[in-house]
């Protein structure tokens, strides 16, 4: 095993696609000369050179319908987003081209590419920077959403989605970069996580904390908290939102009868939203209480830091739903 | 860097053009936009008793653009169009069969029934859709552009798009960087003069012609209406960007003689009966080029008769092939939505199948 | 009463709203000179001149864009998308500019604008001109989102959407645009329906079909059906997304302790998975079996009459699900 | 429809220059500029210990497009911006203790703390924002040369952007609007060669200035490095506009003298260190001024240093009026989202006010 941060982990999963697959290409802004904005491509440019690892304009629906196009003809694309926060810009071109083509082509057309970049808020950076976009990457079939909270999953789920043949959002957390993990060296082999299967973080039968992408971290704090107070909770990484692993979640929530979900976006309409739907609509006789959700304070980011820090779901906040959905008091701190 | 260029290309090639194609081919090209003709007017038909649903955009009257610019491609080469796509995928080899099966919405059809009028797909063929947001398949041509030059092929891809298309943003940023990385592509728009029901002028401060200006690929215009003219001035667009020289723009000037879509008038407050009836006596091209293959006593009224004739039979037989074709199986509602159907986790969310739990 | 078009009752609201405010003005594609593409418009060009009647480019960014500047200085545009579909292509000004204008500058540029046009499937029209857009412009705040199903609703939301000094979504259905309706007599004065309130529009106790938009109309085939077997279905119309009369749905679950939601849209992260999760959190104890949701079936939606019919939600599907949160049997034909 | 046209104002300009403007008025300018350096300078002081976070880009070595394109404008004309949005606030009169305040997160900020560095606000001085999306502000600003136009008043609108941005849809979207329907807007690229590590150059087929050529809105181009050929050019072009004769393009070329943003590198792979200390050695705009009133004895290095004094103390005040001011309540969290509160029904799902039940 090598200890490696989650940004080299994602260099490695991207340099050995590259390196595997010659339809592979990396395209976005600042990827190549600069190494990335966040330095996931570092290195990339030298050894692959400026073929496969393209400096776009700022230009975003123009290169993910680029990358789009060349998938339609069989290439690879892996098309980096600076943060998620800018896709919106390229929407159109994720639903309407990407997400559909193989639909309205009647099967002709496969898809074979990966958006990619950071997800979410990361510090101070206020309402136009700062948003967890899974809902607009999910809501529409036809593509597939990832979000590893690990340096692991992020290689392995990383590879994995370049492999697929379909479109893949692939979301990564800024504030994730330097967060060390655990992560197969890489002369054991190829090292691919499927998608489609979520993760237990840490095991516990009193509450299930399900959550996903760099909501682990603060799952697992909660869950540290909670069991000083003699409270065992299960963490759950979904991994993938879509695919969608529902027996885990339907095992977790078996287990424990009590379940919240954690999320970094806003809750109208959230991933929450929908995994409280599929539990009380598969495992209604399971819960003794209702599934809270935590989630960003239904706000636009703002600057000033304390109210930031308001707006961020936190450990605390898990903690006190979890004592809510167990019918106890605790203020989480 | 390319330099901006406006060409005069009618004038130029006004002298070559006949001379430059045999007499078969002549007759060839005639008939084959009769067959465009004949096909959409009997889509036109199909549709108004309901055998063809949704929209459904006529290219009647724009038909040699399409013969022009796809014609002189090789087998290999792209094309990506807008949703006004029937006759460009006959142009580029697609089984007419199976476009009317598309838009019968049968399983025979080229898109399994799925697609419909907007989104006929013939990847075999280089055919690469049928598109329904409007300027959304700019940056597809680019990709594909992309995708050549990547494999260091000598193909081409050819974008179609409305003159309304200009306005769109995709269309600024496809085209800058098309002409960065000199991507392979001949960028043309179809200009109607009128997108839906605005006349262009009335929405964009300079014409067609002078809107990649900005862009750094090269710019041309042609009378869309005069086949052979088309034709001429693709053969050395085609052969400029074959030979690296990046990509090219093109201003082909046309006319729409139906409305907009089936259910749009032809004319009416955007534009006067008597302004299409005027392009429809002088500008259509069919006319205009068996007018000159009469003069040139290559053909006469009954050979016409007999190719039309011919064309129609043809015609008839795609509609009747696509009406006893089967529709698709309720089984397929759920396939090609994923290519890849994951080991793991569940991809739809509808719950249809614990509906009988 | 006047029994008007859903098509009529807009075009009077925007008519008189034009009349009463000169600040008021409808810029969108064929909005003008061709009277609209759904004739929405009609007329309007010739009674209030091009100043206010404005035909624009296809530029759905630049013009959705156009109408947030000119809301910063005090304006009041009516920005019709022509479909909600190619509204993507303006998501990020309606998203980064529109909803989180007023936060960003703390409170010293309000949005009071509209943006309208009709949402989700017509006949026919294949997987990129028919979509239900409600979770894309429901997921943020700073946004209000209004559906009316109805002459009437239509009428008197989009005279309050007109007037409300946020930005409002405002969603139209095209199959709705000929459905005729009772409203108001112009002479009875101003006809306003303030937006955040449900209305029922069919009372029952033994089970909740709650829906919004043009779904309504689904959901009293439904009740008619199941009325025929002795079951007395309650039609809550929630009429606007956000805000939301969390009281009414409340207390529609409270009085039947079953419920159905019945959106046009797919499921992930729908409508619909928001309102299971506030019932479940806010009435768990009232509901005596599971919420289900009836939605479009989770594909892209396909051409071929058939397998469209088979993809969106219909009054049998809704019977269904009313059958099995009542624990019966019963196929809904 | 306005003829495209690239001018060479630089030339024109130099001898009207200096003729043009007042002794108080130059000196004016020069403390103006300081001012808007060493406010950015406090601000990386302020940044490097904490007191402000998140990005802040800065503006060090562009001040003079700032005051010479800001300068000329009435009262009550609009600025609409980037995120690199301090001294365009400044110049357009906002109070500089709201902008400090709100880098420091403040309640006395300009927005109130919620903005920060990339969304400084000030309606009453016309200052509308501070926007972070490349390009998005462009189609706000055309929508703000729409209403000037609609309730016919002669103002105008400045639109600044990157060089980046000129490569967005929103870009080629709104100058064609702004085009087709005449708006009263000054369109400003600040050219400072780079959007963040990359060369406009390397991404762009054709240089800024000729990128309006295909929408309609004369281009034009100037030494944004020297404030008076800026404020001379703007002061026509400002005029142009107030008349009437629609929107206009300004390529001003200038250079950003530290990295894109706090935590980026000043110079690396993609500008290297010798070119960044060759442009602060001979195109620092002070600088530029600075030696032109030596030269014309209007001031010595005295003069200088007492106004040199007299701003870091204003600076310095306004550093110490942030700290001192209170962040906002925690009430604030959720003001300002929506500006009405609905009668009826719930706005916000977080449920955190159900959190103690
Ligand atoms: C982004 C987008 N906006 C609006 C529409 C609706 N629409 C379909 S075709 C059309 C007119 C397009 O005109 P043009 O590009 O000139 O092509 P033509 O129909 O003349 O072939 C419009 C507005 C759409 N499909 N996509
Ligand atoms: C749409 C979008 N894409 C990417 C970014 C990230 N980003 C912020 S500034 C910047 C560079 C912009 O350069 P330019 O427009 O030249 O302005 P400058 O920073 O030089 O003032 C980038 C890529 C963004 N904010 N918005
Ligand atoms: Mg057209
Ligand atoms: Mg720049």
């Amino acid at each position: 095993m090598q200890t490696i941060t989650y940004r080299e982990a994602l260099n490695q999963a991207l340099s050995e696609e590259l390196e595997r697959d010659e339809n592979v290409f990396l395209m976005g802004e600042e990827v190549a000369e600069y190494d990335g904005a966040y330095k996931v491509s570092k290195g990339l440019l030298e050894a692959f050179g400026d073929r496969r690892i393209v400096d776009s304009p700022i230009s975003e629906l123009g290169f993910a319908g680029l990358g789009v196009g060349a998938a339609m003809v069989g290439l690879r694309p892996v098309i980096e987003f600076m943060t998620f926060n800018f896709s919106i810009l390229a929407l159109d071109q994720v639903i309407n081209s990407a997400a559909k083509m193989l639909y309205m082509s009647g099967g002709q057309i496969p898809m074979p590419m990966v958006f990619r970049g950071p997800t979410g808020a990361a510090l101070q950076l206020s309402a136009q920077h700062s948003q967890a976009c899974e809902t607009w990457y999910v809501h529409a079939p036809g593509i597939k959403l990832v979000t590893p909270g690990t340096p692991a999953d992020a290689k392995g789920l990383l590879k994995a989605s370049i492999r697929d043949n379909d479109p893949v959002a692939f979301m990564e957390g800024e504030l994730l970069y330097n967060v060390k993990g655990e992560v197969p060296d890489v002369e054991d082999g190829d090292f691919v996580i499927p998608l489609g299967k979520a993760d237990v973080k840490r095991e516990g039968s009193d509450v299930s904390i399900i959550t996903h992408g760099k909501m682990v971290h603060v799952a697992l704090q909660a869950a540290k908290k909670l069991e000083k107070d003699g409270i065992e909770a299960e963490v759950l990484d979904l991994r993938t939102l879509r695919p969608l692993d529902v027996d885990a979640i339907l095992e977790t929530v078996r287990k424990t009868n009590r379940a919240v979900y954690l999320e970094e976006g806003w809750p109208y309409a959230g991933i929450g939203s929908q995994i409280v739907a599929t539990i009380q609509e598969e495992a209604f006789d399971a819960l003794d209480a209702p599934i809270l959700r935590v989630t960003q304070a239904d706000v636009p980011m703002p600057y000033a830091k304390r109210l930031e820090q308001m707006a961020k779901p936190d450990a605390d906040r898990v903690v006190r739903a979890c004592n809510r959905v167990l019918y106890r008091n605790g203020t989480g701190s | 860097m390319p330099e901006t260029e406006t060409m005069s290309p009618e004038e130029e090639v006004a002298e070559a053009d006949l001379d430059r194609f045999d007499k078969d081919q002549l007759l060839g090209f005639l008939r084959e936009m009769l067959l465009y003709r004949r096909f959409e007017e009997k889509a036109e038909e199909a549709y108004a008793i309901g055998k063809i649903g949704g929209f459904c955009h006529l290219h009647i009257g724009q038909e040699a653009v399409a013969l022009g610019i796809i014609g002189p491609l090789r087998e290999d080469d792209y094309v990506i169009t807008a949703y006004r796509d029937h006759t460009q995928a006959l142009a580029k080899g697609v089984d007419a069969v199976g476009v009317m099966a598309e838009l019968y919405g049968k399983d025979t059809g080229t898109s399994r029934g799925k697609g419909g009028s907007m989104h006929i797909f013939d990847a075999e063929k280089g055919f690469m859709g049928g598109h329904g947001i409007v300027g959304g398949q700019v940056p597809l041509a680019a990709g594909i552009g992309f995708a050549i030059r990547y494999r260091e092929e000598d193909r081409v891809c050819v974008c179609f798009m409305g003159d309304a298309a200009v306005n769109q943003g995709a269309f600024h940023e496809a085209l800058n960087m098309a002409a960065v990385w000199k991507l392979p592509v001949l960028f043309v728009v179809e200009n109607n003069e009128y997108g839906m029901g605005t006349a262009f002028s009335r929405v964009s401060a300079l014409p067609v012609v002078e809107r990649a200006q900005g862009l750094g690929v090269p710019a041309h215009h042609v009378d869309g209406q005069d086949l052979l003219a088309t034709w001429t001035l693709t053969e050395s667009l085609v052969e400029k960007i074959r030979n690296g020289e990046g990509p090219q723009y093109l201003d082909a000037r046309t006319y729409r003689f139906k409305g907009h879509s089936m259910s749009d008038p032809v004319s009416g407050t955007y534009r006067s009966k008597e302004e299409v009836e005027s392009k429809v006596r002088e500008r259509d091209p069919i006319t205009i080029l068996r007018n000159r293959l009469f003069e040139e006593g290559m053909l006469d009224e009954e050979g016409l008769k007999a190719m039309d004739t011919e064309v129609r039979k043809e015609v008839d037989e795609a509609a009747q092939a696509a009406d006893d074709a089967p529709f698709p199986a309720d089984e397929e509602l759920y396939t090609h939505v994923y290519s890849e159907i994951n080991e793991h986790g569940r991809l739809f969310f509808d719950g249809r199948d614990r509906e009988d739990d």
